[in-house]
């Protein structure tokens, strides 16, 4: 087996779980009481392409994101390199959130809006947004939003959007920006991702190739403990959890919005995959995947297949 | 020193010599008969550019092909071929057309205006002391900054869209032409600067007529990279600045592709990108060359 | 005629070259007056500053001391009234034609339209026996055509005052004298003034009615001489400035 | 035509003047003195290069202080003062001096190695014919290319880290470096390029001793070009490849900032590319003008 | 003599420019054999092909028909031993000093060490006159000073063969005599041999001990003559080199 396992992790609050294995040396711990001498070397990545690409040239073992690259991975791997996720890191609600008072549901955009989203039509908001558009809209509109939508980082959406001078005035993002435009008292909530898809869903998820998998067995045991116990020491100790991510994470939260952010009944910190299938089926139905499936177990390995997934 | 004129004399003296003299009827220009030596076949084909450069094209290709085959990861770096099908996949939909055509316009824009700004600060600069060193100042500090740094003034001055994307495209264009124009007109033959000053010429005109001929080659080399660097801008930018859907250009196209990884249409829109170059660089630039540097004998 | 107002006066004229490292006195309270029809000499060794002089006068160099007036106007900047024909090989402009080059000079500086400065390039072309070279790029012809081409375009001009730095020094003998001929029949035409350099002493007699002797190093005036149509009395002068040149050479005068 | 020569000598006749003739003695030339004439105060501070630099430096911070105080949106685009401030925090509290250690250590690699293969194309391109549609195909090829272009190649070859922002950098170097370069190459007088033969120089001998220092104005403006476009790229490059807990450089510095909503400090961030912009024009480019280009007289 | 193998053959060499869109005829068939020791000149009209054949001795062009030899040796490539002094200003490496010119021509082309050339250089610049501007750059000189630069390199050197192309040109009367001295006494010392080419029947007849007539567009061989220093004959010859050339025009010789 390995001698050093390399991780990704990106920005945000989602990705606390891995950031506690880090800053705790878990992985370590864990390979150790395995008998195995482990080392670990995480990286940074801005974005879910550049990630990928280096999971495919053999410099990361094991990627981190949200649901939608990694469905799109696992779909294109399916002949070859067999990419399939490791675990879910929590499940988290998404929110549109909009500064103009008018706008009280997804019927009320019109050409004077623009929704700033990761990225069009493949991120993960993207594709949230039409799954809500058939929703609430009717079948056929799925994409009846796109034409508003656009591109833009989370920061640089948040500042042009709160900035008020600029075109954009509804944004799609994720924890902490979402919550941190909703203290502002000119924005409001309109979508909420919970909603459309009926219930909690995975937001972020680690996966890898199977051959590392396959390979390394009491790398991925470790893994799996690591990750249990972090997420027990989150459930357990939010207010340490907080301290060590305000410690290492460049933010500008304080102690008390972090704790919240973690401590918010809506968030949910599980290894579970939640809210898979509906993803696999919207995507593949509208040709974003060419695989599908109607198990989710198909899209993991089966470390997490005994959980409550869904 | 009359003895070293004597000394002189004498020299000559001792040169005097048996050869007999030559003298020739003159011949009318109009007989004369000239033997060219031959050239070898291999020789004769060497010397057609177009033909090399295809088989430079050639080599480059089969190296891609080889090493795609050998790499056997097609989700990483496709095959050559796998390329030229996602091309042609994308030339028959319309799709690679459609985006050239929509990065094209607005790459064309912020060409066009990045060359005008480049002139007028140029000019600018050849008028006065204050203007070169506004030129330099301005150069060396804007010259290095990423598009995305102008990101907030672009929103704030022209929004989202085609207009911000044609902001950041001057911006990649104008210090580069500006710096080789510049030091093109610098590197005028003094000679010529005075010739035009003494038709009179002055202010633009003499920019015009004198400077922009003579600083020609300079003036390309700097027209060259500009659009180099308007290609890379442009793509990287419409990633930053973001696209309504359904009006992404090329930059758009290799990103979305990219998000489903679809690596083979990601090639195709690069390969799109390629031949847009060397048809740009073979057709525009070396029929520019042709018709005025090597007309006029300055390059050698 | 002495009441005459000059064309050009050069008035205690001092005129320095500022390098980064070095100043370079060229020349030194250099004083002469030109009157219009002057066919006006410069001659002194290599280095005296005689094409330096000529820059002053076409307007690209400005007097640390002293001041040049033409016409009574302060010389402040170049312009088509000087027309200068250069020392240097690379005067023309390598992006037109030998006809183009002397044509553009016409229409750039105002002189004529577009189709009369063709007509009159032509036609100064022909004058300097390059007619079957009109359509040749400037790189394609050798030294001593470029400058042919330069005396064409200064010539056709017609400039109140035209200014020749050695034209002539890059010919052979016979064309020399041709284009020395056509000097004089263009003169007899239109009277116009020439301030012309050489450093060959005959063709200064030939070519001039006034002579400027400078001396090296920085450029002073030595004399100011008339020359003279009268065969002996040429020769007399060539050797009396042969003599004042080589002064310090007391050797025999031979003859190069 | 003895009738035109007689005519000829018939004017001259004609042309006898009352001019006294001049005579004057020979001054020593160490007796000579000059009175040069006074230039007023201001035109003498305004003389001085980086007096008007400063200038125009106080004026445009000043614009930027102004306009970001109308503006009065720290998100969007923070005041001057308010950068100065974030400016001299991350100095004093050691993030930006490391930060643009870490970026310009890489850089200085990716620029360096820039020049090296720019230096090799372009030799070949002044041996050989194909060596010439080889530089100039792989230039209209792959100059457009935008680096994220490159990524999947360089992960392949070089892995993630240094390396790979080190081959893209020197993408972005190369191209411009070299076509600058060959286009003042073969600007280089036809005369001067014999005359190096003529001493028996002969390929890189040649080059060094000739090519290069007479087409030294063009080599410049292409590193100057190289430099910015280093800087661009590196920036961008820091973001897609991520990098290694604790060792980014300032682009990394940049987005952090960003992603915390720390304007000021994305502001600083890009305030410190512009100052080292600024040092290396006017410490080591201006430099090297003088030292070479002004002392040569090349440029006017 | 007459046994000796010549230095240099030229044989029926025709040599063509060839431009995008014309092809000129600059010299056609012309062959001369130059002996060692030899002050060889080529005399003609402007045009008429004289540098062009200068620049295919040195090695810059291919014949489209004939060759040249150089101690048997065919001609393909230029080299330090030819050494050649051009009728452009421009020759001289515009970022060194005059004296790096001088010396660095010297040791670039492997003759001494740097050492040595340094004061080899001194010794030739001083003797064109140029001592107290060894250390300015050639932007710095006039056009004369620059040409003495080229002569002293070219001097330094002491080739196998020496190419000068109208190196006096731009000299005024005295300073070329003096030059003209220089290069006949360093032929005394040297015994060098020297292709030159001027178009001063009288410089050629000073120079030179054969002399190469061309005649012009293109350049062909008009006659090859054994110069004099007897004065009479001198004058003689000159007349009659004179008559040759300007055969066409019927005029009074006259002296310019
Ligand atoms: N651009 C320049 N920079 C500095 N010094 C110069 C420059 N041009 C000329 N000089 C100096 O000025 C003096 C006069 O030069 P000028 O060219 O006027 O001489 P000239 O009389 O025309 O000589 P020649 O007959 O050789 O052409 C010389 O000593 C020369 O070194
Ligand atoms: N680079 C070139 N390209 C094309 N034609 C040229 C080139 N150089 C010279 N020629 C032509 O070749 C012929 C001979 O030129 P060359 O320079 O040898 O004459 P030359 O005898 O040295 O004249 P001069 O005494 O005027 O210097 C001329 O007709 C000229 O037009
Ligand atoms: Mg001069
Ligand atoms: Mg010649």
């Amino acid at each position: 087996e390995v001698a050093t396992v390399r991780l990704a992790k990106q920005f945000g609050i989602g990705y606390l779980p891995l950031t506690l294995i880090e800053e705790q040396g878990l992985l370590e711990k864990h390979a150790q009481e395995a008998g195995l001498e482990l080392r670990t070397e995480w990286l940074r990545f801005t974005g879910g392409s550049g990630m990928n690409e280096a999971l495919l040239s053999g410099n990361l073992d094991i990627a981190a994101g949200g649901v939608g690259p990694m469905l799109t991975i696992w779909a294109r791997t399916q002949n070859n390199l067999q990419v399939k996720g490791i675990a879910a890191l929590e499940s988290m609600p998404l929110y549109l959130v909009t500064t103009d008072p008018e706008v009280q549901s997804l019927a009320d955009f019109n050409r004077s809006h623009k929704i700033a989203l990761p990225a069009v039509k493949t991120s993960i908001q993207a594709i949230t947004l039409q799954m809500a558009a058939e929703k609430y809209l009717g079948e056929g509109r799925h994409d009846a939003l796109d034409a508003f939508t656009v591109s833009m980082g989370h920061p640089d959406a948040q500042l042009a959007m709160m900035g008020g001078r600029s075109e954009i005035n509804a944004h799609f993002g994720a924890p902490p920006f979402q919550n941190q435009e909703l203290k502002d008292e000119r924005a409001h909530k309109v979508l909420d991702s919970y909603e459309v898809l009926g219930g909690p869903h995975t937001f972020n998820v680690i996966w890898a190739k199977n051959e590392f998998v396959e390979n390394n067995p009491t790398v991925m045991a470790a893994l799996m403990a690591a990750l249990e116990e972090s997420i027990g020491f989150i459930r357990d100790n939010p207010d340490k959890a907080a301290r060590i991510w305000a410690e290492v994470e460049a933010t500008n939260l304080s102690h008390d919005e972090v704790v919240d952010l973690i401590t918010d009944e809506r968030v949910n910190w599980t290894t579970a995959p939640q809210g898979i299938l509906p993803y696999v089926e919207y995507m593949s139905r509208v040709g974003l995947i060419s695989a599908s499936t109607d198990d989710w177990r198909d899209v993991f390995f089966d470390m997490v297949h005994d959980t409550e997934g869904s | 020193m009359p003895e070293a004129v004597a000394r002189l004399k004498d020299i000559r003296r001792r040169m005097d010599d048996d050869r007999p003299e030559i003298h020739h009827d003159d011949t009318e220009a109009g007989e004369l008969t000239i033997i060219e030596q031959r050239l070898s076949g291999f020789e004769i084909l060497y010397r057609e550019a177009w033909l090399r450069k295809l088989v430079i094209l050639a080599v480059l290709a089969l190296i891609w092909e080889i090493y795609g085959r050998t790499l056997n990861n097609d989700l990483l770096f496709p095959t050559f071929s796998a390329t030229i099908l996602a091309f042609f996949t994308g030339l028959m939909d319309g799709t690679l057309p459609a985006a050239a055509w929509s990065s094209g316009k607005v790459l064309l824009m912020g060409y066009g205006l990045g060359i005008v700004l480049a002139a007028t600060l140029t000019a600018l600069a050849m008028a006065s002391r204050i203007g070169t060193d506004f030129l330099e100042t301005m150069t060396s500090m804007f010259n290095p900054l990423p598009a995305i740094a102008l990101l907030p003034l672009a929103l704030i001055w022209f929004g989202l869209g085609n207009a911000s994307l044609v902001f950041v495209l001057v911006h990649s264009v104008t210090w580069a032409i500006a710096l080789n124009t510049h030091s093109g007109f610098l590197g005028v033959s003094r000679t010529l600067k005075m010739v035009g000053r003494n038709y009179g010429l002055r202010g633009p005109a003499f920019i015009m007529k004198i400077l922009i001929p003579a600083a020609f080659p300079s003036i390309l080399t700097g027209l060259k990279i500009g659009w180099a660097f308007a290609w890379r801008t442009l793509i990287a930018a419409e990633l930053v600045f973001g696209v309504s859907s359904g009006s992404g250009g090329l930059g758009w196209f290799i990103f979305e592709n990219k998000n489903m990884l679809d690596i083979p249409k990601v090639f195709a829109g690069l390969l799109t990108v390629i031949i847009i170059g060397l048809v740009v660089e073979n057709l525009i630039f070396r029929t520019i060359e042709r018709r005025t540097i090597e007309r006029w004998g300055v390059q050698h | 005629m002495q009441s005459r107002q000059p064309l050009l006066t050069v008035q205690g004229v001092t005129l320095q070259y500022k390098t980064p490292h070095h100043l370079i006195t060229a020349t030194y309270r250099v004083s002469f007056d030109v009157m219009q029809g002057d066919r006006f000499i410069l001659l002194g060794p290599s280095g005296c500053g005689k094409s330096t002089l000529q820059k002053a006068v076409g307007g690209y160099m400005t007097p640390t001391e002293g001041e040049m007036r033409l016409k009574g106007r302060k010389i402040t900047q170049p312009g088509p009234d000087r027309m200068m024909v250069f020392q240097e090989f690379d005067q023309l402009l390598p992006w037109k034609t030998v006809k183009q080059n002397v044509a553009f000079a016409l229409h750039a500086s105002k002189r004529m339209s577009r189709r009369e400065a063709e007509e009159k390039a032509m036609e100064y072309v022909s004058k300097v026996g390059l007619a079957s070279f009109a359509d040749s790029h400037p790189h394609m012809l050798s030294g001593g055509m470029k400058q042919r081409v330069a005396i064409a375009r200064g010539m056709a001009m017609e400039p109140d005052i035209l200014l020749m730095d050695e034209p002539f020094a890059a010919l052979d003998a016979l064309t020399r004298r041709k284009m020395q001929d056509e000097l004089l029949k263009l003169w007899d035409e239109t009277k116009f003034t020439v301030l012309f350099v050489t450093h060959s002493i005959a063709e200064a007699i030939k070519i001039g009615n006034r002579i400027l002797l400078l001396s090296p190093h920085p450029g002073r005036v030595k004399a100011e001489l008339n020359s003279t149509t009268d065969a002996q009395q040429a020769i007399e002068l060539e050797q009396h400035i042969h003599q004042m040149l080589f002064s310090h050479e007391p050797e025999e005068v031979e003859h190069a």
